[in-house]
């Protein structure tokens, strides 16, 4: 393991950003998300949650796929490059990395998606432990220890120095870069690492979701909770916007648009969400015409069509953001709750 | 809030409504949300407090299609809303029972946060019958106190006033919650170079992630189908483009709902990236006033929208660059 | 500035111009031989009020640099009320844009009767230069339309 | 996908000499949907109609952009080559490369470049064209004139000639109009009376005519050929059938104290009162301002000698709905109002008059039963001053920048008449310029000058100063000499200038007929159709238009007539296909766009809609394509896009735009 004094932080991004990309947590207007590393960027690492996830880094919310040039009535296509360039993405916490794992099974998988896959190879994640985990996480649930990230590189702030122990060979090669910015750390500095988990862990506990019962939530549950009555109450304060998709780190869905530049068409593929209305619209309509089925199809999705196809892994994290920033007020945990407390009163 | 329950109760007993919409106690302590209560033993979740900000008017549009009426629990700001929506036939006057409920300012979490607030277990003051100026929140590290005043909605500083402009009957006590002038933010920008102005929505805007939340909350954005979302423009884009098209969402937004925006606020509330939305409505119900003198949306049900009326002197678009 | 420094900056300028009043003032322009630069394209539209702001921010992010509105005047309008809707939805159009920290030269709205071929080929002239002074739009443009 | 053609025309050398048609043709070929390009001398003419036409057949062409001068000039003439060829005439959209391109720009190759893009724009919108049906309206035959002076009384005797019936619509309680308060009129010196009445006679005994006076119009809706009216007949309070113009309510009317509106003011007359005594119809109104009936509720001293129980205090004002075909706007004049003018010290002094005061002076009938005295002492005056252009010719907002033509001509008729029947009396004429073109005009001045010895001085009055002797004196200019002049007078005439009725601005707006900003009605083109309203169905006869004098108001009641009638001679109309339309499952109901409709043309109903498997009973906007005129006022007022316009849709717009910008 080693350390490195938080004043020195800066010297450290510098370092990593002369060779490659660096996202980290940056304040912009008063909001912390993932943005570009720049000299007068105001980092921020003491917010424990950004706004958006950093899943952007790597699936970001537009890419252009590939370009057409018009010439007279001769189009040529070129297509977008695939990313060639090393990057890091510092500071995200457990639940962001296993919201990774989730965008992996999805785009990792046969058909494999080029443009997300070449990122991943070229992205290293130096995760960060939550110091202070806050009440709308629920990250325990999902077996999440945000007090270990498993990421290429852990990463714990104790009393004003970070901690760093790479867990994979990129992780290594990152540390070798930035060797020289980094000091050993000693037995105490274990110590103080050992003593910041356990802390982490112990709020964890005391967090008012970490008991929350996943009970009844699997892929087999397909019909029992598809059919239920419950929906019908559920959705209702549902204002239809993405607010929950967006700032969502394992939502993948992405729509395929055409912008027309006068001089031709980029072809470019945008987050959706599946609480919109014109959500996989197809000629002939859209096969969810009402909110209930929309709002129905975001949780069925996470709790039970997920881990039907993914050997039981849910694409939920626990974050908490969409708790947070959900303009009604609803959330995961509360439909979770909902259909706990109508299996309790039969 | 027992009042209203009691009375929430009445009208669903006695028939005069078929459900009632308000607000359900959330699983945190701040996350009430807006609920429909058809039966009597329903009611039991029911809350109004500090944190029931949602400004109900909208989902007017819809309970005005179902059967039987709706008791609907308005704030006096609301009540601005639901005047233009029933000016624009989107909801049905006869389909509602008003219960104008008393509001002293509501509260934002996000400004609770900012001081510093994190892990929250409970929050006292926050009731709507407490006299208390100050919060008190028991944290998981710790209590935090934070003043009532500081933890309110930006909307309620610059609060339209405590009369209820239309109801049946009205439950409560409201208390004006102005300390600031609505237009000083907008007039602060207007002061600006068109460099820094640039540069100050370029870099509000540039967090802009087109969740449509500021415009699916809005009350007078009540279409069917949204210019944004049809092909009619060809203008149903969903890219987060750092170029033109926040920019053109949101111009276009707020030029849809000028002189039709009531200044509710919800927009602002709702963004999750913090975008002060507001500064746009803002920016035109100031024009607005300026030009064509003063113009409140929603003060009644009759009066002619300042952009669907003209006099023959009214000022040219010149006036924009005599300003300087 | 230098003779080829101007040759460098083309502006791209949309004039939507009514069909009862502006666009007969262009023809007279026209017809009156009253020139002024080939960068102002003219589109018809049958009244003033027929400008939809979506128009102008449309040309503004194809990479328009200057976007010209010309009616009726007050009271001339062929619908009689057009051109006082267009006026004020105008105005705050382009209040909004100067609000923003868009250049407010790059947008204008003059009224230009059938007669008055003259004040179309000065506005146009007039409007060209300012354009010209304030250069590229930068502002509003996507910069996927750039070439 | 359509399969467009492009036509460039040459115009002989107006588009070729500046613009490389052949490159514009060849460059569109490159244009998606465009399969054929051709270039020809000149496009409009029959041989250059035929390659069109012969293009649409063989390449089955469904769409056609023409590259030549304004549509204005030709678009009639190419879609209408289209329709021969059986394509829709809507799918022909012309790229203005003459007018726009080739007339103003010098350089070849920037007007090149500059007519391949307005090509685009117009491919591009073709791309997006449908093929559109003008609809059918019926005509009404039936024609209102609103006024009821000289002007409006020529053009309906015209119609009414013809065989259609005429209402006229009159908002004094006759018809005559300033005309009947004329003494005289130049240059022949006639007797207006004695011209006039015979043709208000003449109209009211006309079995087409319909005379509605003390009435005005209220709403408008419709349009050409089917135009919907409300008339509000005021309360005379007098039953119109009974009454038979005796006279003696108004002899017996114990209120006698109401300013003659007739007599411009300088006497009084009854409470309950014709006019004039050849008042059409010769049945009196009761002013109720004035009647003490009215205000105190006793009196009733002219129900009690009326023999013919005509008074009828109940009466209400009525109001009648009528459909027309046409409408001729006869609003005629008055004088401006002079309280701008305090150097003049009309409202000092009783002895500074108007000129139509003069006329009422003169007059026989008058309040001065016609002999020229000073309204202040009733002397006779020595010296009279005209002073012309009051007014008229103004720079400033405090007149009116216009001349109005008749007053260089009344003014000498004045000054004549005075030197004729009282040749003691000096007038003086202080002009800026005498204005005298038209037939026997000049020699008409000129008899003033020299035969009759009226004294012109080229110059202003600065000042008209009331002098305790009761004499105004007069300081002016005299340009010639260059000197400053002062002259005591008994009477000044002030040249007032003419306004168009203040009325007018209301009923051009109910009418939509465009007006400019001195209040004159426009016309459709200022030389080649000087009788018509920009707005179909809408006639202009008289000072409504513009200033002029008797003559020309008869030649042009007669030419509104004419154009009146030849519209009620059709059966049918076309309407003009490009009007606005709703997408049902856009709407929200919100009657934004019905707000500023100026036709009226959106209504509202609840309809069951089917919303991609949602059915539900919705408000929806719908559009009478009859009343729409296309203005594209409700689609920018419509948030949700629902509205859009036929032939300038919004993508069409969107269209052109890109492809001016790309």
């Amino acid at each position: 393991m080693y350390k490195i004094a938080k004043e020195n932080l800066s010297a450290l991004f510098r370092l990593i950003a002369e060779s490659q990309e660096l996202y980290l947590p940056v304040r912009t207007a008063e909001q912390v998300n993932f943005g570009v590393w720049r000299e007068d960027a105001e980092v921020d690492l003491d917010t424990l949650k950004s706004v958006k996830s950093p899943k952007d880094a790597f699936f970001p919310q537009s890419e252009n796929l590939y370009t057409c040039i018009k010439e007279g009535k001769k189009i040529q296509i070129e297509p977008e490059a695939l990313k060639e360039q090393k990057f890091v993405v510092f500071g995200m916490k457990a639940c962001d990395v296993q919201g990774v794992q989730v965008l992996d099974k999805v785009f990792l998988a046969d058909p494999v998606d080029t443009f997300y896959a070449a990122r991943r190879d070229h992205g290293t994640i130096v995760a960060m432990a939550c110091h202070e985990p806050e009440e709308s996480c629920f990250c325990k649930v999902f077996g999440i220890d945000c007090a270990e990230p498993a990421a290429d590189v852990a990463t714990w702030m104790v009393e004003g120095n970070l901690y760093w122990k790479s867990l994979t060979e990129k992780g290594e090669a990152l540390t070798k870069d930035v060797e020289s910015l980094l000091e050993s750390a000693d037995d105490a500095d274990e110590k103080k690492v050992e003593d910041e988990k356990a802390a982490i862990r112990s709020i964890v506990e005391k967090l008012p979701y970490s008991n929350l019962s996943l009970e009844g939530w699997n892929g087999d549950a397909l019909s029992e909770k598809f059919d239920s009555p419950l929906w019908e109450e559920l959705y209702k304060p549902c204002l239809a916007c993405g607010t929950c998709t967006f700032v969502c780190p394992t939502c993948q869905c992405y729509d395929i648009k055409d912008y027309n530049t006068g001089h031709g068409v980029k072809r470019y593929r945008c987050w959706d969400s599946c609480m919109y209305s014109d959500f996989t619209m197809m000629a002939h309509g859209n096969n969810r015409t009402s909110q209930m089925q929309r709002y129905r199809q975001r949780f069925m999705h996470k709790l039970v069509y997920f881990p039907a196809n993914n050997d039981g892994m849910y694409s939920c994290v626990g974050c908490g953001r969409c708790v947070e920033k959900c303009p009604a007020s609803l959330n995961i945990v509360k439909v979770i709750k909902a259909f706990q407390k109508q299996g309790g009163d039969k | 809030m027992q009042e209203v329950i009691n009375r929430a109760k009445e009208l669903l007993a006695d028939g005069t409504v078929a459900r009632v919409l308000g607000w359900k106690a959330g699983d945190l302590p701040y996350n009430p949300e807006p609920a429909y209560f058809e039966s009597v033993e329903s009611l039991e979740d029911f809350v109004y407090n500090g944190f029931c900000g949602a400004n109900l008017s909208k989902y007017m549009i819809e309970a005005s299609k179902l059967e039987g009426k709706t008791m609907v629990c308005l704030k006096p700001c609301d009540t601005y809303s639901f005047n233009q929506l029933i000016k624009e036939h989107r909801v049905d006057r006869d389909k509602a029972y008003i219960v104008g409920v008393g509001c002293k300012g509501k509260l934002d979490i996000e400004k609770i946060r900012k001081q510093g607030v994190k892990g929250i277990e409970s929050i006292k003051g926050a009731e709507i019958t407490d006299e208390a100026d100050n919060l008190t929140i028991q944290t998981l590290y710790g209590e935090k106190t934070c003043s009532y005043a500081d933890a309110m909605l930006e909307r309620c500083h610059v609060c339209k006033g405590k009369e209820h402009k239309i109801y049946d009957e009205i439950i409560g006590e409201s208390k004006d919650t102005k300390d600031a002038d609505r237009f000083t933010e907008v007039a602060r920008i207007e002061a600006m170079s068109p460099e820094e102005k640039f540069a100050f929505f370029q870099k509000e805007l540039s967090k802009c992630i087109r969740c449509n939340a500021c415009r699916n909350v809005c009350p007078a954005c009540s279409c069917r189908k949204c210019v944004f979302d049809s092909n009619k423009f060809d203008s149903a884009q969903k890219a987060n483009v750092d170029s033109f098209e926040e920019k053109m969402f949101h111009i276009i937004r707020a030029f849809h709902v000028a002189g039709r925006c009531t200044d509710c606020g919800e927009c602002s509330r709702v963004c999750p990236q913090g975008i002060p939305l507001h500064l746009f409505n803002r920016k035109f119900i100031k024009d607005i006033n300026e030009f064509y003198g003063d113009f409140q949306a929603g003060e009644d049900t009759e009066a002619r929208g300042p952009l669907t009326d003209f006099t023959f002197d009214d000022v040219e678009p010149g006036i924009v660059g005599e300003r300087g | 500035m230098s003779i080829e420094a101007k040759e460098e900056f083309r502006p791209k300028i949309v004039a939507f111009c009514c069909n009862w009043c502006s666009y007969a003032g262009a023809d007279l322009a026209g017809s009156s031989r009253l020139g002024y630069p080939a960068d102002v394209k003219i589109i018809r539209v049958p009244c003033s009020c027929r400008v939809n702001p979506m128009f102008i921010l449309r040309a503004f992010e194809k990479g328009a640099d200057g976007v010209i509105m010309c009616g009726c005047h007050p009271g001339d309008c062929h619908y009689s009320t057009g051109n006082y809707y267009a006026r004020r939805r105008m105005t705050l159009l382009f209040s909004m844009l100067d609000y923003i920290g868009v250049e407010n030269g790059r947008t204008r709205v003059e009224w230009v009767s059938a007669a008055e071929g003259v004040k179309f080929s000065t506005t146009m002239n007039e409007f060209v230069e300012k354009i010209r002074s304030l250069g590229k739009n930068v502002r509003l443009e996507d910069l996927r339309c750039r070439k | 996908m359509q399969r467009i053609g492009v036509f460039v025309c040459h115009c002989g050398s107006n588009i070729a000499a500046t613009v490389d048609v052949k490159k514009v043709a060849e460059m569109t070929l490159l244009e998606p949907g465009v399969v054929h390009a051709e270039d020809y001398q000149y496009m409009c003419s029959e041989a250059g109609q035929e390659k069109i036409i012969a293009a649409i057949k063989e390449k089955n062409l469904t769409g056609v952009v023409v590259c030549s001068c304004s549509p204005r000039m030709h678009e009639t003439t190419f879609r209408k080559a289209a329709e021969k060829a059986g394509l829709n005439p809507y799918m022909v959209e012309i790229a203005n490369i003459r007018e726009h391109c080739s007339w103003i720009h010098k350089d070849m190759e920037e007007a090149t470049e500059k007519a391949v893009i307005l090509a685009r724009a117009a491919i591009a919108k073709v791309n997006l064209n449908a093929p559109l049906k003008p609809g059918e309206s019926r005509v009404t035959k039936r024609a209102l004139i609103i006024g009821g002076g000289i002007a409006g009384i020529q053009t309906a005797l015209d119609i009414a000639d013809a065989g259609y019936e005429v209402d006229i619509v009159e908002k004094e309680p006759s018809i005559g109009g300033r005309m009947s308060q004329l003494d005289k009129t130049f240059p022949t010196l006639d007797c207006s009376a004695c011209i006039l009445t015979p043709k208000m006679v003449e109209a009211s005994a006309h079995e087409k005519i319909h005379i509605h006076t003390y009435s005005e119009v209220e709403k408008v809706s419709g349009f050409v050929g089917d135009f919907t009216v409300d008339i509000r007949k005021k309360a005379r309070y007098v039953d119109m059938d009974k009454c038979t113009g005796c006279g003696v309510c108004q002899e017996k009317c114990p209120s006698k104290k109401a300013a003659s509106e007739f007599n411009r003011g300088l006497n009084t007359r009854s409470a309950i009162y014709t006019p004039f005594a050849q008042a059409i119809p010769n049945v009196p109104v009761i002013d109720t301002e004035n009647c003490i009936k009215f205000k105190t509720g006793k009196c009733g001293v002219c129900s009690k000698v009326c023999q013919a129980g005509a008074i009828d205090y109940t009466q209400k004002d009525e109001i009648i709905t009528e459909k027309y075909g046409a409408i001729v706007v006869a609003t005629g004049f008055d004088t401006i109002k002079l309280d701008n003018y305090d150097e003049y010290a009309y409202n000092q002094s009783k002895d500074v008059i108007t000129s139509l005061e003069l006329e009422r002076i003169m007059n026989a009938a008058g309040p001065t039963k016609g002999h020229l005295e000073r309204l202040s002492d009733g002397k006779a005056p020595k010296e009279m001053v005209f002073v012309q252009c009051v007014g008229s010719r103004c720079s400033d907002d405090r007149g009116k920048p216009y001349c109005s033509k008749i007053c260089c001509m009344y003014t000498a008729k004045h000054a004549m008449l005075i030197r004729d029947k009282y040749p003691d009396v000096n007038v003086t004429v202080f002009y800026i310029d005498v204005r005298t073109p038209g037939k026997n005009f000049d020699e008409f001045y000129r008899r003033a000058v020299e035969q009759y010895g009226v004294n012109y001085i080229k110059g202003q009055v600065g000042k008209v100063i009331p002098q305790p002797n009761g004499k105004l004196l007069v300081q002016g200019s005299d340009l010639l000499d260059n000197k400053q002049i002062l002259k005591e007078a008994d009477m000044v005439v002030l040249a007032t200038a003419i306004e168009p009725n203040p009325g007018v601005r209301k009923i051009a707006t109910m009418l939509t007929a465009s007006i400019d900003t001195n209040n004159f009605l426009t016309e459709a083109h200022a030389k080649l159709r000087p009788v018509e309203s920009p707005t179909a169905g809408i006639f202009l006869s008289g000072v409504c238009q513009g200033p002029k004098d008797i003559p020309e108001t008869v030649a042009q009641a007669g030419a509104a007539a004419v154009k009146a009638i030849g519209l009620l001679a059709k059966d049918k109309l076309m309407t003009n296909p490009c009007t606005a339309q709703s997408d049902e499952l856009l709407c929200n109901g919100c009657s934004t766009c019905a707000n500023v409709c100026p036709y009226g043309a959106i209504t509202y109903e609840e309809r069951q809609v089917n919303d991609h498997g949602i059915r539900e009973t919705r408000r929806l906007a719908v559009v009478n394509s009859a009343l729409c005129q296309g203005c594209g006022a409700c689609t920018v007022a419509c948030p949700s896009g629902a509205m859009d316009l036929q032939g300038f849709s919004n993508r069409q717009i969107l269209a052109e735009v890109d492809a001016i910008c790309q």
